[in-house]
């Protein structure tokens, strides 16, 4: 999987929440929270879509390395296929 | 019953068939009266007691296919008529039996069967609609005779002046009765009218007009036949004034302040049953067990028309705004006899 | 309505002159039917509508009769129960009065107290309504005190085509029919279809079609709502016009629909405003189409007093198109 | 035979639209089961049937905008004979109103049952202006009429409509934000004009709570997780149940308690909008169920697919910004209920634990009281109650 690939899953799972968010625009460093209106659920709702689709299990305590852009998208990468952090 | 001879067959069947007739009207009334105080018959329940003779002299006369309007005081004219004591006593209870589907009550029984036109608790309303009647015989030739029955109050109103004036002058074939018991509820005759002989008040619009003793079946018989042949044979009205009495209350509810007891313990002497039945014991036509059959028989006659009404049933509420319409079922427009 | 939506041959004729044909056209078609009241034979009726029918039909079916109202009312409903269809003509409503108790309590009970055992297709027609200067025993409009009787129709044709058409469909009716012709009308021309024939009884029509305001009225109103809604038109308000026809029974489907599309009813009827028809149509509305009102509903009666001689004082008796136009705009707000 | 009947959802809903039959006729249906969708001024909704049965006949066409207890199908219950086709009676047609919203409705065939108008004392409106503003949620005593003496008129209405749907916004599945924003304007505007609010606020230490929570999480695959909502929730719907006067109904002048409590939980809708669907029984749920119930109505209002229950239920709402947003929030009581209850983010403070001060975790919860149904001082110990059970998150 490449990086651009990732970026894509990461997309596609914040867009099903946020359809409305043009992602490409948002800074890669934004909090997500404000930078697309989401909130606890919608962020344990994008935890838990990576984790079925991805297979990566994220603990409540990584949270806050997924919150931008860019940190979801080194997270997924360093653990893709580890199946755990 | 309807000989058309203009004298009476004093048969001793025929004698006894007019005796049976008052008898019953006056035995039905009774128990009327009964059932009143029981409120089975509420509203107004007038009584014809001691007029009896009337309708029994007259009414036999007519044939069937000849028409009859009454007032409210038309028992006994529905009963002698062949309308049957059961529907009659259905009516009297509201019940949907009812001659007239119990829509009517006591003052409005109806029945097209006979061509009984009703009883109109309007004094003087139904001279005008025999005087109908009587136009649509004669622009239909069926050469039928109109009875109209009425009371000597309705003299007072317009449409008995307007009705006998249209009759006159057209030449309809309506046989007037005035039933004159010479009270219009509780006011008399003498101080309701300036002509008190009413039949000359008919013989002014160039009406055939008579008098007869209404207490005397036999001379109300014998004038009704003069009068329906003359009417069916000139095409013209007739005028028959039958003085009567009428013996009870006005209505249930009459104390009656208007006349004095022994005025009417008098009248009672002479009323037309026990003048009747004098005369046939006097004249050895009726013998002791025939009046017990003729009573037993209409005894139990009423003791059916009872049992029918009790067991009668109230027409669904949902069904209170029929008949004020013609329903494209039920239609019974311009029955012909 | 039977109004010929093809344009076929069209004849010029009054209102009179189209009540007469309806009246000739009855007396051929059924030998039963007979016209019967004050003065119709030999003077030719008080408003010559029968004007020439004694001769052609004879004294037996063009009854004259003496000034007996209840007397010669109560034998056209007895004619009636006996099988003939009898067209009984009341001089005038005023004069109805003195056959009321055999309008009400024999033509209209009959079939009632009898349990449907005998009915009375009798028709009667009469004249009703002010502008002649015929003063307070003449003039009044009473139909709307009819209409109120259940057992009998009430009819009020405004135009050529139902005075022509109404009659024989009445004389169809199993039950009595009252047929007011207004006075104003009878000198009324218009153009008439040529083989105008019998229209329906239980219908409204709607005489112009608008958006803003439903005009809901009948016989010699009519004409003057048409000429109020023609004004208000100019003022760009587009009023539809209801001529009820059938008094009794109302039409509601017709005014409901009405209504429901503008919102604003006024109602106008030559009858006095206090228990009027008016008064009935107006809670009609409430009833059915009050979630559709947008204003309250207007009135325009004649005022509480008796029709008064004077040409000045009858006009402003009786409702007059700009009294219409004025309720209109009121009802919308543009007073 | 028994009739399926467009439900009410709530005191604002006059009429919707069927777009959706779920069953077929001749599917038997159980108490609970989803038929239909229906499409409100909230959204579509899935409607359930409280009648066990098979469906017999539909009596509404798809795309029938009709009132509120029109019956759209017939059931027949169970022990009833099938009618045979042939003898079915044709189905009575549903005085359907017009789809296009704009439109006039038609007047009704007949007298249509007895509607309490919208109560506006002082705004002279007509009948037909009414019917539309409480049908569109229009509050009309924001507004000037053009009509008789003032009077607000069907078109001023109309107009005003207009202006709402002139700038239409992005409609979302079964959403139309601009019927749920005039939906939401009207039921608000009603309860601030009919219910006189009180406000109480209560900080609460969060502590305990989100240390249980990080503990138990740590174990538990994202799909079970919980939120310190599913605890919020879970604890005022407990109190709830200890004080029935704010767990009901206020309606004609009098409060009815409710017998079971269904918390409304608030739910914002991505580009404006709100619901508040109810979590049926709350106070019984365990923490489980309750999280997972709370995440699929969460996930199902904002794809705008309510079940008619779900709005229709609420017993009491709780509203929370999450840790996003504010410290406190006041909300609006959702009329005919008489409390809401509203969490504020969590924060960290300087809190004084056992004679010490130190960084915790707090939390404002406030309440927002219907006066007429309850005082402060009542509203006080069900506050406290709430912050009480939220020191022992493990006996939730």
């Amino acid at each position: 999987m490449t990086d651009s690939d990732i970026r894509k899953v990461v997309e596609e799972e914040l867009n099903n929440i946020a359809p409305e968010a043009d992602l490409a625009s948002v800074d890669p460093e934004a909090d997500l929270r404000e930078a697309i209106d989401i909130d606890s659920m919608d962020f344990l709702n994008f935890i838990t879509a990576i984790h079925h689709r991805l297979g990566i299990n994220i603990p409540e305590l990584d949270y806050p390395k997924l919150i931008t852009l860019k940190g979801a998208d080194a997270y997924i990468a360093a653990h893709l296929g580890s199946g755990k952090a | 019953m309807t000989a058309r001879a203009d004298k009476p067959h004093l048969s001793r069947e025929h004698m006894l068939e007019l005796l049976r007739q008052m008898i019953r009207i006056r035995r039905f009334e009774d128990k009327c009266a009964e059932l009143y105080t029981q409120e089975k018959i509420r509203g107004f329940l007038h009584l014809y007691d001691g007029e009896e003779a009337v309708a029994v002299g007259v009414i036999p006369v007519l044939e069937k296919r000849d028409r009859i309007v009454a007032t409210y005081r038309e028992h006994g004219h529905a009963l002698v008529r062949g309308v049957p004591m059961k529907t009659v006593m259905a009516e009297m209870y509201g019940k949907q039996e009812g001659c007239s589907r119990g829509r009517g009550g006591s003052m409005h029984l109806f029945d097209a069967a006979t061509n009984f036109y009703g009883g109109n608790a309007i004094v003087g309303g139904g001279l005008p609609l025999a005087v109908g009647l009587g136009l649509a015989d004669h622009m239909q030739g069926h050469n039928l005779v109109i009875a109209c029955f009425f009371g000597e109050g309705a003299v007072a109103e317009g449409e008995f002046h307007e009705s006998l004036n249209l009759a006159a002058l057209w030449g309809l074939p309506v046989l007037f009765v005035c039933e004159n018991n010479f009270y219009a509820m509780g006011t008399a005759l003498a101080i309701s009218e300036s002509e008190t002989d009413i039949h000359r008040k008919a013989e002014s619009y160039g009406v055939v007009s008579e008098a007869v003793d209404g207490m005397d079946v036999v001379a109300v018989e014998a004038a009704a036949r003069r009068a329906v042949q003359a009417v069916r044979e000139n095409r013209k009205p007739y005028f028959l004034e039958c003085r009567t009495y009428r013996l009870r209350a006005h209505s249930m509810f009459d104390p009656q302040l208007y006349r004095d007891k022994a005025e009417v313990e008098a009248r009672r002497k002479n009323e037309p049953i026990v003048r009747f039945q004098g005369w046939l014991q006097a004249n050895q036509m009726i013998h002791p067990e025939d009046l017990s059959r003729i009573e037993a028989e209409i005894d139990a006659e009423i003791a059916e028309a009872v049992a029918f009404a009790e067991t009668g049933t109230w027409e669904p509420v949902e069904q209170l705004t029929r008949f004020t319409y013609a329903e494209s079922d039920a239609s019974a427009i311009g029955k012909m006899p | 309505m039977t109004q010929a939506a093809v344009q076929t041959d069209t004849i010029e004729m009054t209102y009179r002159e189209a009540v007469k044909q309806a009246l000739r056209d009855a007396m051929k078609r059924d030998e039963r039917v007979f016209l019967m009241g004050e003065d119709v034979g030999r003077y030719g009726g008080c408003y010559a509508v029968s004007h020439g029918l004694l001769a052609e039909f004879g004294p037996e079916r063009i009854r004259d009769t003496p000034l007996s109202e209840s007397g010669f009312t109560g034998a056209g409903i007895g004619a009636a129960m006996a099988g003939m269809r009898p067209i009984v003509e009341l001089m005038t409503v005023n004069f109805s009065l003195l056959a009321l108790d055999q309008i009400l309590n024999t033509a209209a009970t009959v079939r009632h107290m009898s349990g449907n055992q005998f009915g009375v297709p009798l028709v009667i027609r009469m004249a009703t309504g002010a502008g002649r200067q015929l003063a307070a025993q003449h003039s009044h409009s009473l139909e709307g005190w009819y209409a109120h009787i259940p057992g009998i129709k009430v009819l009020a044709p405004a135009t050529l085509e139902d005075a022509r058409g109404m009659l024989w469909t009445a004389l169809q009716d199993p039950d009595p029919v009252l047929i007011f012709e207004n006075v104003m009308l009878y000198n009324m021309t218009g153009k008439l279809a040529a083989d105008a024939g019998p229209v329906d009884i239980d219908k409204a029509a709607v005489r112009r079609a608008g958006r803003d305001i439903s005009l809901i009225t009948y016989g010699g109103s009519l004409w003057k709502t048409l000429e109020a809604a023609s004004a208000l038109a100019a003022d760009g308000i587009e009023a539809e016009v209801i001529d009820l026809r059938s008094l009794r029974p109302l039409d509601d489907a017709t005014i409901m629909a009405s209504v429901g599309k503008t919102r604003r009813a006024v109602i106008v009827d030559e009858g006095w405003r206090s228990g009027s028809l008016a008064a009935e149509v107006g809670m009609r509305v409430v009833e059915q189409a009050f979630w559709s009102l947008d204003a309250p509903i207007g009135r325009v009666c004649s005022e509480e007093v008796p029709i008064p001689y004077p040409r000045h004082l009858e006009n402003a008796a009786i409702p007059q198109a700009p009294k219409i136009v004025a309720a209109a705009k009121a009802a919308l707000g543009r007073a | 035979m028994v009739d399926f009947r467009m439900p009410s959802l709530g005191a604002d809903m006059e009429a919707g639209t069927l777009v959706e039959w779920l069953v077929k006729p001749g599917d038997q249906v159980k108490r609970g089961d989803v038929v239909a969708v229906v499409e409100t001024q909230k959204g579509a909704i899935e409607i359930e049937t409280f009648q066990a049965g098979q469906i017999e006949q539909f009596l509404v066409g798809l795309n029938s905008k009709v009132p509120v207890g029109t019956p759209l199908a017939r059931i027949r219950t169970e022990g009833e004979e099938a009618k045979p086709a042939a003898a079915a009676p044709p189905p009575p047609v549903a005085p359907a109103i017009e789809r296009a919203p704009l439109a006039p409705a038609p007047p009704p065939p007949v007298a249509p049952p007895p509607r309490a108008p919208a109560a506006l004392p002082g705004a002279r409106a007509s009948p037909a202006a009414r019917k539309l503003a409480e049908e569109r949620g229009i509050d009309l005593s924001a507004m000037a009429g053009s009509g008789p003496q003032g009077a607000i008129t069907f078109a001023d209405v109309e107009r005003r409509l207009g202006e709402a749907v002139a700038a239409p916004e992005k409609r979302r599945g079964g959403l139309d934000l601009a019927a749920m924003r005039l939906a939401i304007a009207a039921a608000m505007a009603r309860s601030k004009r009919e219910i006189p609010h009180y406000y109480l606020a209560h900080q609460v230490e969060v502590t305990a709570c989100e240390q249980w929570l990080a503990e138990k999480n740590a174990a538990l695959p994202p799909d079970n997780r919980l939120l310190l909502g599913a605890l919020a929730i879970k604890a005022v719907g407990l109190a709830a149940r200890r004080f029935p006067a704010f767990n009901g109904f206020y309606r004609d002048n009098r409060f009815e308690p409710a017998p079971a409590v269904h918390v409304g939980v608030a739910v914002a809708i991505r580009g404006g909008g709100l619901a508040a669907p109810a979590l049926h029984d709350a106070d019984r749920l365990s923490l489980d169920e309750l999280m997972s119930g709370m995440r699929d109505l969460v996930q199902r209002t904002r794809a705008g697919r309510i079940r008619g229950s779900e709005m229709s239920d609420p017993t009491i709402t709780v509203s929370s910004l999450g840790e996003r947003g504010v410290e406190a929030l006041y909300g609006i009581i959702y009329p005919p209920q008489v409390a809401i209850v509203g969490f504020g983010k969590a924060t960290m403070r300087p809190w004084v634990v056992d004679g010490a001060i130190g960084p915790r975790s707090v939390v404002t919860i406030t309440l927002s009281g219907d006066h007429r149904a309850t005082d402060g001082h009542a509203g006080a110990l069900f506050l406290a109650e709430i912050g009480k059970l939220l020191q022992e998150p493990d006996k939730l």
